[in-house]
Order: C-alpha cells, then structure tokens, then sequence
C-alpha cells in the first residue's frame, strides 16, 4: 500500500488497533486517575505504543515476554485481557495478581507473561533464562525482553548479553530508548555510542530502530524473531522513541521542567497512532478507522468496569501465595 | 581538615523529638541544609546519584544543590546501582567524601557487593591503612500500592555487616547532624531516610553539628514499658505512649537513631526500669533489628523482665499492593497501644 | 511429577547426628547423590554454576555429573553471578527446576537484587500465580588466612528475607535430604553448606527422600541448658555437650537445620525443659540468626530462663587472614563448655 | 636495537628487572610454601609478568592502581616493597595490612595501591572511582583497573566502561586474559567476540596485545597512559597471557586434568622473560642479566627473611582497625 510497507492492509489495521487498545486503556487511566480507585503508581507509556504493537505481532501466545514498571503496553499487545489488568490496578481479587502485585507486576503466565519486574535491569536475565528453557524444552518459544535506556546501563545487561549470545539463545533484547530515564537524559548517563553499538561487543546483530514508526517496528521484529526462531541466537534492537506522560502518573512532567518543551513538541508531532493512521486513511481506511475507535472504546468501558467492580482482597489472606507450602 | 571543629552533639541525647534550639525546618530541608553545609565545608564532599539533578531533586533533598555546586560537584549517574557505589568507594579511598543518593532502599541489593564485600570490609583488610569515607543516603517509600519492589526497609541487612555504620534519623535535628557526621566521621556509612518523615518539621540548629552514631534517645519517659522504636516508628510510640498515658500506663520511648552502632546500654537501662519491652521496627522481624534489641536484653537483663517480649514489625510477606492489604501489613498505633495492654 | 511418590523424612527429626539406615558417605557424596537423583528423576532439573564441570567439581560435589548428564544439563557459566541467578530464576518460572551452584557464600552479595527482589518475592508479587522452583547452593569457607572476602557466612541476610527458604544441613543425611526438598518444593531455596562437613561421614539412605524445612531435630537430649546451632556449630557443641557430661552437666543440642522457616516450637519447647539458651551461630551477632533465636525465647519462653541468653558468634569484624587471630576469631568448643558453666 | 623496539637498552634492563623481580618472587613462594609459614591462598602469575611490568612503567608512585586476587606481580611492578608483601604473607605485623588482609588484599596507599579485592570485578568500578578523583583533584594521576578476562564477564565491567567513557576520566582498563578463570575456558563463558571488541560500545579506544611481549605490552600501555594524562579519556587493552600455575596455590593444575598438556607447552615456550632476556642476550647483554639475577635474588632472600622475621598479631587486637572510632 504505502512505499514503506508490503504489508497487506489486515495486519496494518491490526497493528493500528493494538495500538489504539494501549492508548485508549492508557487514557483511561488518565482520566480515572483522580479519582484515586487505583492506588499504585502508573508509568504510562503513550507515545511508545508502535513498540509493543509491532513487536508482539510475531509472537505466539506460548511464547515468553519479560516486562517492566512501564507494562501495560507490552501486556495488552502480547494479548493479556485488559479486564485483569484493571482489575489489578483497581486492587482486587479478580486482578491478574489477585492485588498483590499492583501496576509494577502485571502478569499472565497463561498468556506467556511470567510477571514483570520494577527493579531496573531485571527483566533481561529473566528473559534470557526463559530462552534457555525453551532450548531445553525444544519447545519451539521464544523470549523477549523488554527494557528501557536506563536498563541498558545496569550490569545485568551486559551479563544477559553475554549469556544469550554464548549459547546463541531465542531472545529478542526490545530496548525501548524513550530518551530519559525518569528526568535524567540519556546524555548524561551515557556515552554517545548508543545502545544498539552494544551488540557488536558481543556478535549480536543489533540495530536502530524508528519506534514511532510501527512498520519499521514490525520489520525489524520479524527478523528478530525468526532469527530467534530459526535457532540463530539473539538480536538487540534499540528503539527510538519518547514517552509522552511523565515518569510517573497520569500527567505531563513538562510543567516541571523535566523536558525541554521543543522536544515535547516534536514526538507529539510523530504519535506512532497518528503514523500509521493518516497512511490507513490515505488509503481510504478512514471508515475501519472510526469503527475501531468505537470497538476498543467499548472494551475499555467493559474493562474498567470489570476492574471497579471487583472483590477487595480480604487482609486475612495476607500471608498467603508467599510460597507454596500454604 | 574541614570537620574538626564541628562539635558532636551530645546534647542529642535525652532530648524530645527536636533539637532545642534552631529554627524550625522539615526533615527534608534539613537533609538539604546539611548537604549544602558539607559541600560548602569540604572541598571534598560530592554528591551522586541517578536523578539527582533533576527537578524533582530526591523529593526536595537535593533540589538547588546542583545549581549552586554544578554538576561536577552534584552529579547525576547513570543506572548502575552496584558500580556506581564502586566508583564511589574508590573516590573515597582516594581523598573525596563522597555522598551517593538512592531514591529507595529497594535499590541497595543491586550494590550489595560493593556495600557488603568491599566498603565495610576495606579498611581493616588493608589493616586500617586504607578507610572509605562514602556516606550513602537512601529511602524507604511507603503506600499508595508501591508494593513488594518499592516499600522494603532493609536496615537490618546491613547492621549485621561489620565494618558498616548504618543510621536512621526519626527527626529533622538528627537528618542533618547524621548527615554531618556521616560525613565528618570518615567512617562507611548508610543513612535510611523515611519518606514519610520528609515533610515533619522540627527544630534545628542553622550551624553544622554532629549526631554521633550509636547513641540513642529517651524521647519520653516512663516506667511501666520501654518502646523502641526508630525512624517513623518513633512517632507512632509517641502517639502510643500518649494514649497509654490516658489510660493511666507509663510508657517510655527510645528511638535508636543508629541501628550500627547499637545503644545497648539505654536500652537495658530502660528495661530495667520499666520491666517490659515492646519493639516496633520498620521491617521484617526474622533476623531484624527487633531481634536484636530483644536478644540484648535476653543476654544483659533477662532477669529483669516481667513479661515477654513482644516485637511489632510488617507481615512476614512482601509488601502487597491492594490498600486493605497494605494497610493491614504495616503496625500502627492501634497495634502497639493493644500490645502493651496485652502485657500489663 | 516425579517428586510426589517421595515420602518428607520426618523421623529426621530427633534423630542422631545422622539418619537410622543406608549407606556411610561423605556430606560431599551426599550432596552428589542428591544432585545424581534430582537429575535422574526430573528432566527439569539442571545445574549451573562457575566451574561446575571443571576436575575440582564444586569440593567434589558435583564430580562426574557433566560427564553422566552432558553439558546441557550440568552448564558452566560466565562470572556474573546476578545475571546468571536471574537466568536460572527465569528458566524456574517457565517450567525448570535449575539448581545454581556458587562456590562460596561470599559471591550471593552480587546476585542480592535477584535473590531479594525477585526470587523472593515473584511468587506473591504474580499472586501465586508464577513459583521460582530454583535452588541455590552456596559454601561457607573458612581458615587458612582466607579473609575477609571469601570466609562469610551469610545465612542472616536471606533468613530475613520473606519468601526464600534457607537450610544448613549439618550431616550427610541432611544435606541429600534437604537438597532434594528444595528442588521438589518448588520453593525458591538456598541451602548453605560448610566446607568443612564436606568429608564427615554418615548413613544416607540410598533411595531419594526430603527432609522438609523448618523442622529442627534434637542432636543430644539434655535438662540443663540448652545449646542451639546449625550447620558446622552442631558438632562443636555435641563435642561441647559431651565434655560437659564429663563434668555432670546435661546440655541439650538443637539443630535449626533450617534458619527459615525456623522450627520456634523446638526451641521453645527445650527452653522451657532447660531454662538456658545459649547459640552457637556461624556469623556476626547483630541482626543475625543468634539474635532471632534468643528474641523467640525472649518473646514465648522468658519465664523460662534461668540465666542470661548468651550467643557464641564471630568477632564484630571481617574475617582477619593471620592465623593468630583466625583462630580468636572462631568461637570453639572450649568457648561453649566455659559458657555453659559460667551460667550454671 | 631490536627490530621490533625502538626503546633504550635501560629500559629493556628495567622491564626485565621488573619481570624477573616478579618471577622469583613467586618462585620463593612455591617453595616456601610446603613449609606452612604462608598460611594463605597464594593465586600465581608466573608466566604473565610481562603486563605489569611494561604498564607499571609509565606510572608515577601517586597513580593508582587497584589488584585482585591475582595481585603479587601488580604491587611489586608499581613499586611496593618486596619485603611487607612478604611478611603479609606470613601473616605479620609488619605486613603491608598487617596480617589483617593476606595474599588477596595486598596494598600500600603510599605507593598508589589503595587496595585489592577478591572479588571477581571489584576492582574495576574502585579505579574508575580513583580516576574520577583524581580529575576533581586535578591532581594530574591517572588510575588503572587490573582484572581477568572472567571479570570482564561481570556487570561492574560494563557499568564501569559506561562512567568512564562518559566523563571521559583518566583510567586504563588492563584486562589479563590469561584465558581460564578458575578451570574454565573462555570458550565456555563468551562468544568469540573478545574482551577488546567492547570498548567500541562506549567509544573506548581498544586493543588486542600479547601481553608475553613485554615490548608491545609497553608500547600499548604507553599510548594508554598518555590519552589518559591527556584528559582523553580511558583506554581498553585486552592482554593474551597464560599463567603456568595452578588458579590457587604453588602447583601446577596440569595433572589434574585443568588445561590441556599442549597449551601448556606452547605457553611455556613463549615466557615472557625469555622472549626479552634473549633478545638481550643478543646484543650483548648477558652479563647484566646474570648480575640482575644476583641482585634479584638477593633483594628476594631479604625480603622473606624480613616476613619471616616478624611479629605475630596479638589476638587482643582482633577489632582493631574495623573503624576509624574503636
Ligand atoms: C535498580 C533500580 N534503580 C532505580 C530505579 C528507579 N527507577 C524506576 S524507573 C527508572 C527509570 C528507568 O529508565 P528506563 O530504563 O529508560 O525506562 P523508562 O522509565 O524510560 O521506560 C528508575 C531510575 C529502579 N526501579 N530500579
Ligand atoms: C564475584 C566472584 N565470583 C567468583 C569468584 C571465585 N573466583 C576467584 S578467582 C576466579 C577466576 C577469575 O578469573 P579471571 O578474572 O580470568 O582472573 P584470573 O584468575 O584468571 O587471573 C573465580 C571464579 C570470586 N572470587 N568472585
Ligand atoms: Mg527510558
Ligand atoms: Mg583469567
């Protein structure tokens, strides 16, 4: 359709609407936020929505994602029912982790999301294990980690890198540059080498990617991972892109001055939705487009509510799920 | 150097929850005031830390620190929690005094090495001939659904480790003085803030002074049971201690300030007054810092005690994220005021 | 699964230093057989560690495994001991049973934040929904001027921690026993060997059985005092208890076996016969598992003592490397009948 | 004189000294160690004395360098005197840590070694700390971090190649791969990239040198040192060695079974004294070299008469030196 893209229009339009899901969900949460029936910090990840959606298309419900305190994009695009998050955001019973675990831990290990960690760096070498597993299962999956800029500066990458790469293992390493780690600037905390540079240390093809561009996404994912699929080891992938909230919470943290109001300017002016909207449009999807609106709209309705009307966790059973001896 | 003249504040010791003099700051500008004194001091003195420099400025502690020293002098890091605390430790070992920032507790595990195997143990490795003078400071969060990786309170892991001084300031006097002295002391030390204590005002004195580690402080008087406690838990026994009181029961308060050293000799003094004892930590009971309190005085005042000793700490379970099973997890008021009457 | 037809040895409890039936072997071999069967049993499970495979095989303990299992299961790996405790912990949660194996306790410090951020507390954090079935093997070194860095005993840190289980088998028979447990637990567990059991000799039944946590066993019964260790300190103070009886005095030997969960009641319960606690841990007092023993007794028991607490612990420093002092460092059998008898 | 060095025989003499002080040194320890005076876990570096003779040389007495396990041949080559290494061995009051540290934590804060540790990658952020100091000081030092190719496996390399990359700060990274860490192969633990290929992921420049060629490892180091006096920043070099000792101890692991019989012989005939003292021997030299081995060996008989001739620590001190309070 577009010069950019031999995808067919079924899967842009998916592609579209996984995005919409998480920015639609997102904004909810925006707008609920004030009410304070979800009491736990939100790292919101609008604006960095073509990452999960263009990424997690390759991947089966069986395989393996390893995520962050910023997951509730990863989550819903690898297929996570929106209900359960909200649910757990909302602190009940019904909640993907019964409300233990708040917004920092979303898991499903039904849906191939063994849980996500808040410490920074700590998703890596749990990926990393889970592609060592799958190896020693032969059970053909495969793992991602998803990590941000921060990440790519603590120990446990270099250690997840050097692992993976030695035992060429099903990993895709997903680095969501987003530019800053809470207010601090990536060239303040890192050399200009750049993340993606990382990879040749280790013979891990690794590569820049537009992540406000969902096709370019979807491309360099797919390569990802059929490389892991094909059994020929793991791929760095650095995207580029910018988080639109701030660090944490529901508002923008430009007021504050933890960004220059020029950049702020610029990435809203590239929204991944927006990118691959008026292309969708362009091609006379226009229509497709707004029944989607009305479609997740209503799923999120549907999944807020669930959320609200769930089961407090009783404080009796605080001691329980600490181990399995009961 | 720099710290000689600064006078230790022995005068801490037996006073209410402020100083006596001073104006009135909040814990947070305290710590601020403290750090602004130790830059402006000692050449030596530098701050680290992941954000540090940011509007946000560790909750206020920091904020204009970077703008009046520079960045050189107050310096953002990146993500690297264990090297970071290296890096730290061998500017200190080589003429700088150092002090690196986390934003939570939670975060010292990933710089375990550094702080357990090489800045407690340096100095007497090199028999005393190579000392580590890194003051790290970092928080306990707390609420709002932080859950199980970002509201631990690890204090106890680090009292067992020789060789650490680890502090615990319940007042805005001792947030400045600790800090102070953390610094001035030249020793490795970890000072544990409490985030909910950031914005409780108290007096404190506007020249730089020291707290020295491992004196602790009657923060009220009593005679039929000692509470100990520590950083925001301190508050809590006040307020127990003061419903206690309405109810015709005498109750003394000690807050511990440093958990590393350890004031044992005020708290077997107290008990053997009072005769009871009631520990209230922020933290895990097994192997915590109310384990310890009652194993001193198991071994120096057994034979003084009439009634057992009761420990009030948070669930043995991480922390859950859902508010009716927070709020059930931590002790409060209630739980102490109920516990002493269970004894008497 | 193949761990449900294996019966929990609950006669190890009140049991001699080793069980009643099977073979004499070494703790090391022990521990091998352990490792052998695990592997022969359950296509989960597969070790890791540093060397593993090398001709020293971990003390011998893991001798012949790569060769019988290959090196797909029994893996070598890099030195990065937290990445690699979070790879192992990852292939726990998507359906392995890996086994990580460090050579010595004092290297856990570098994989803190996996070990208490996420082995800990993964399976609260999912709700239950996702378990970490991974156990930890760690040896505790001693003497010959190994210092400060690779003579650590750091059972106290992870005993604190909500969510691990941690074992000190003191025989053979534990220490195949309670391996076996933990990898059949599922349960994410560190077990904490000393390197010098690693050629005591006792009977080990030949079959796979688990000995369950948090259950301690009476090594020596007695009506005076009692003694309490774990590991290493179990056969000081039988040797103790022997020479004491020498003297007519009665000691009672409780093996924790587990710092957690921690069998209270066994404590409690010869207490309350004895009157006497003295603990003989492998570690540093403060905050550690002497303390937790001595505040369970100081909160369930204290009127059951007749003298004061006392803890036979390591010197407040780290491990010094000349020999002189090595040896004051290391509390020893003459330490604990003098202690004995200056409370009776 | 050489084809291969343009350096001045005086230099060479002085490399080889360096070299040779190193090797008897620790041939003393293999045969006073059955004796039990050294009651402490000796790790060897014969056979890879050639690196820290050819970096040591382009330090002053105020650079630092920080060691680890593997330390005796770095203190001796920056300096420290033969005689207090000697009496830490054997554990005495006049050690350089006064029998508080023994083999694994040699230092001597007035030669520039605040330290070493044991712990495997320890030392590396601990010089980048001391290069940061250095240039707050402005004091014109430079630091260098010493560590094994295993050490380069851990977090603490990445993160420290990270800091010191970013702010540019005056340290070399001197990597020993002597190929094993313990008895495991560097096969078994990396990819075949190689340790130097990670420099580029952070700017760093890096090279491969034979660290048994004393002259390359001097030319090397030369031009490390002196970007780093420069103020432009660190250096990596990644060293090709071999030790001809056990990992720990006074034997070799040969017959164990630890490495194989043929690398061995190869490493063996590639000694990094020999490959100088012959050329040496070439233009003449051969009675200077004689009459440094009397000199050597007299400066080695002194020194361990010295640490066997002093005092045993008094027990009573035990807790003296934890803090700077007691
Ligand atoms: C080990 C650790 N250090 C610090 C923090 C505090 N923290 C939480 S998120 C964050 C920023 C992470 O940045 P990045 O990895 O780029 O992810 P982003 O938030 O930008 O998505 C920090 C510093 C933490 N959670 N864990
Ligand atoms: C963190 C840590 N892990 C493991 C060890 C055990 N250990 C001591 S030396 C060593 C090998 C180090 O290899 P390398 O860095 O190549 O140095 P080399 O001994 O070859 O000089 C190991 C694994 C340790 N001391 N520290
Ligand atoms: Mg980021
Ligand atoms: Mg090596």
């Amino acid at each position: 359709m577009t010069p950019q893209s031999d995808l067919n229009l079924e899967t842009l339009l998916s592609l579209y609407r996984t995005m919409l899901r998480i920015r639609r969900f997102e904004e909810r949460i925006v707008d609920l936020y004030p009410r304070q029936g979800i009491r736990t910090p939100v790292h919101l990840c609008i604006g960095q929505e073509g990452i999960p959606a263009g990424l997690c298309d390759f991947l089966r419900r069986e395989d393996y994602i390893f995520s962050t305190h910023r997951s509730h994009g990863h989550c819903i695009a690898k297929g996570m029912s929106m209900r359960v998050i909200a649910a757990e955001l909302h602190g009940q019973e019904e909640g993907c982790s019964r409300g233990r675990g708040g917004s920092m831990h979303l898991c499903d290990p039904e849906w191939g999301i063994p849980g996500s960690t808040a410490i920074v760096g700590g998703s890596i070498p749990l990926a990393v294990g889970a592609a060592l597993s799958a190896r020693m299962q032969n059970n053909g999956r495969i793992a991602v980690a998803f990590f941000g800029d921060g990440a790519s500066e603590e120990g446990s990458f270099h250690e997840s890198l050097n692992f993976a790469a030695l035992h060429s293992l099903p990993v895709v390493f997903a680095c969501e540059n987003n530019l800053y780690a809470t207010s601090s600037p990536l060239e303040a905390r890192q050399p200009p080498a750049g993340i993606a540079a990382k990879g040749a240390g280790y013979g891990i093809p690794a590569v820049v990617v537009d992540g406000n561009d969902v096709i370019a996404v979807y491309h360099a994912a797919g390569e990802a991972v059929a490389r892991a699929r094909r059994g020929e080891g793991p791929t760095l992938l650095e995207f580029r892109t910018w988080r639109w909230k701030g660090h944490v919470g529901p508002g923008c943290d430009l007021a504050a001055g933890c960004r220059p109001a020029g950049e702020h300017a610029e990435w809203l002016a590239r929204c991944p939705l927006e990118f691959l909207g008026s292309r969708l449009r362009e091609v006379g999807c226009g229509e497709e487009l707004a029944a989607l609106e009305g479609i997740v709209a209503a799923e999120i309705d549907d999944a807020f509510a669930y959320g609200q009307g769930g089961t407090e966790p009783d404080p009796a059973g605080i001691l329980n799920d600490l181990d399995g001896r009961g | 150097m720099p710290w000689t003249k600064l006078l230790a504040d022995n005068a801490g010791t037996g006073e209410p929850c402020s100083g006596e003099q001073g104006r009135r700051l909040s814990y947070r500008d305290a710590i601020r005031e403290g750090l602004d004194q130790a830059l402006e001091l000692d050449p030596r003195v530098f701050l680290m830390g992941e954000g540090i420099d940011d509007p946000g400025g560790v909750f206020g502690s920091t904020l204009g620190l970077a703008q009046k020293y520079g960045r050189g002098r107050v310096m953002d890091t990146p993500l690297a929690e264990n090297g970071m605390t290296g890096v730290a430790a061998g500017a200190a070992m080589t003429g700088m005094r150092p002090v690196l920032i986390h934003m939570r507790v939670d975060f010292l595990p990933m710089a375990m090495d550094q702080m357990i195997n090489h800045l407690a143990k340096w100095r007497y490795m090199t028999g005393g001939r190579c000392s580590v003078p890194l003051t790290v400071r970092a928080i306990i969060g707390r609420g709002w659904g932080s859950a199980a990786q970002h509201s631990q309170s690890l204090q106890s892991l680090f009292a067992h480790i020789p060789g650490l001084t680890v502090v615990m300031p319940a007042t805005p006097h001792d947030a400045k003085g600790m800090l102070l002295e953390s610094v001035a002391s030249g020793e490795p030390t970890l000072m544990i803030e409490h985030r909910w204590l950031y914005d409780r005002m108290g007096l404190v004195p506007e020249e730089p002074y020291r707290v020295p580690a491992g004196i602790g402080a009657v923060r009220r008087t009593g005679t039929e049971v000692t509470l100990v406690g520590l950083s925001l838990t301190v508050h809590d026994l006040l307020l127990a201690a003061e419903q206690l009181a309405a109810e015709g029961i005498s109750a003394e308060v000690l807050d511990l300030r440093s958990v590393r050293p350890l004031d044992e000799a005020l708290i077997i003094s107290s008990v053997r007054k009072t005769g009871r004892l009631v520990i209230m930590d922020l933290g895990w009971k097994r192997c915590g810092v109310s384990a310890e309190v009652a194993a001193v005085v198991a071994e120096q005042a057994f034979d003084a005690l009439r009634s057992p000793v009761r420990r009030l700490c948070f669930a043995e379970c991480p922390t859950p994220a859902a508010a009716p099973l927070e709020n059930s997890y931590y002790p409060g008021v209630s739980d102490v005021v109920a516990c002493v009457k269970g004894l008497l």
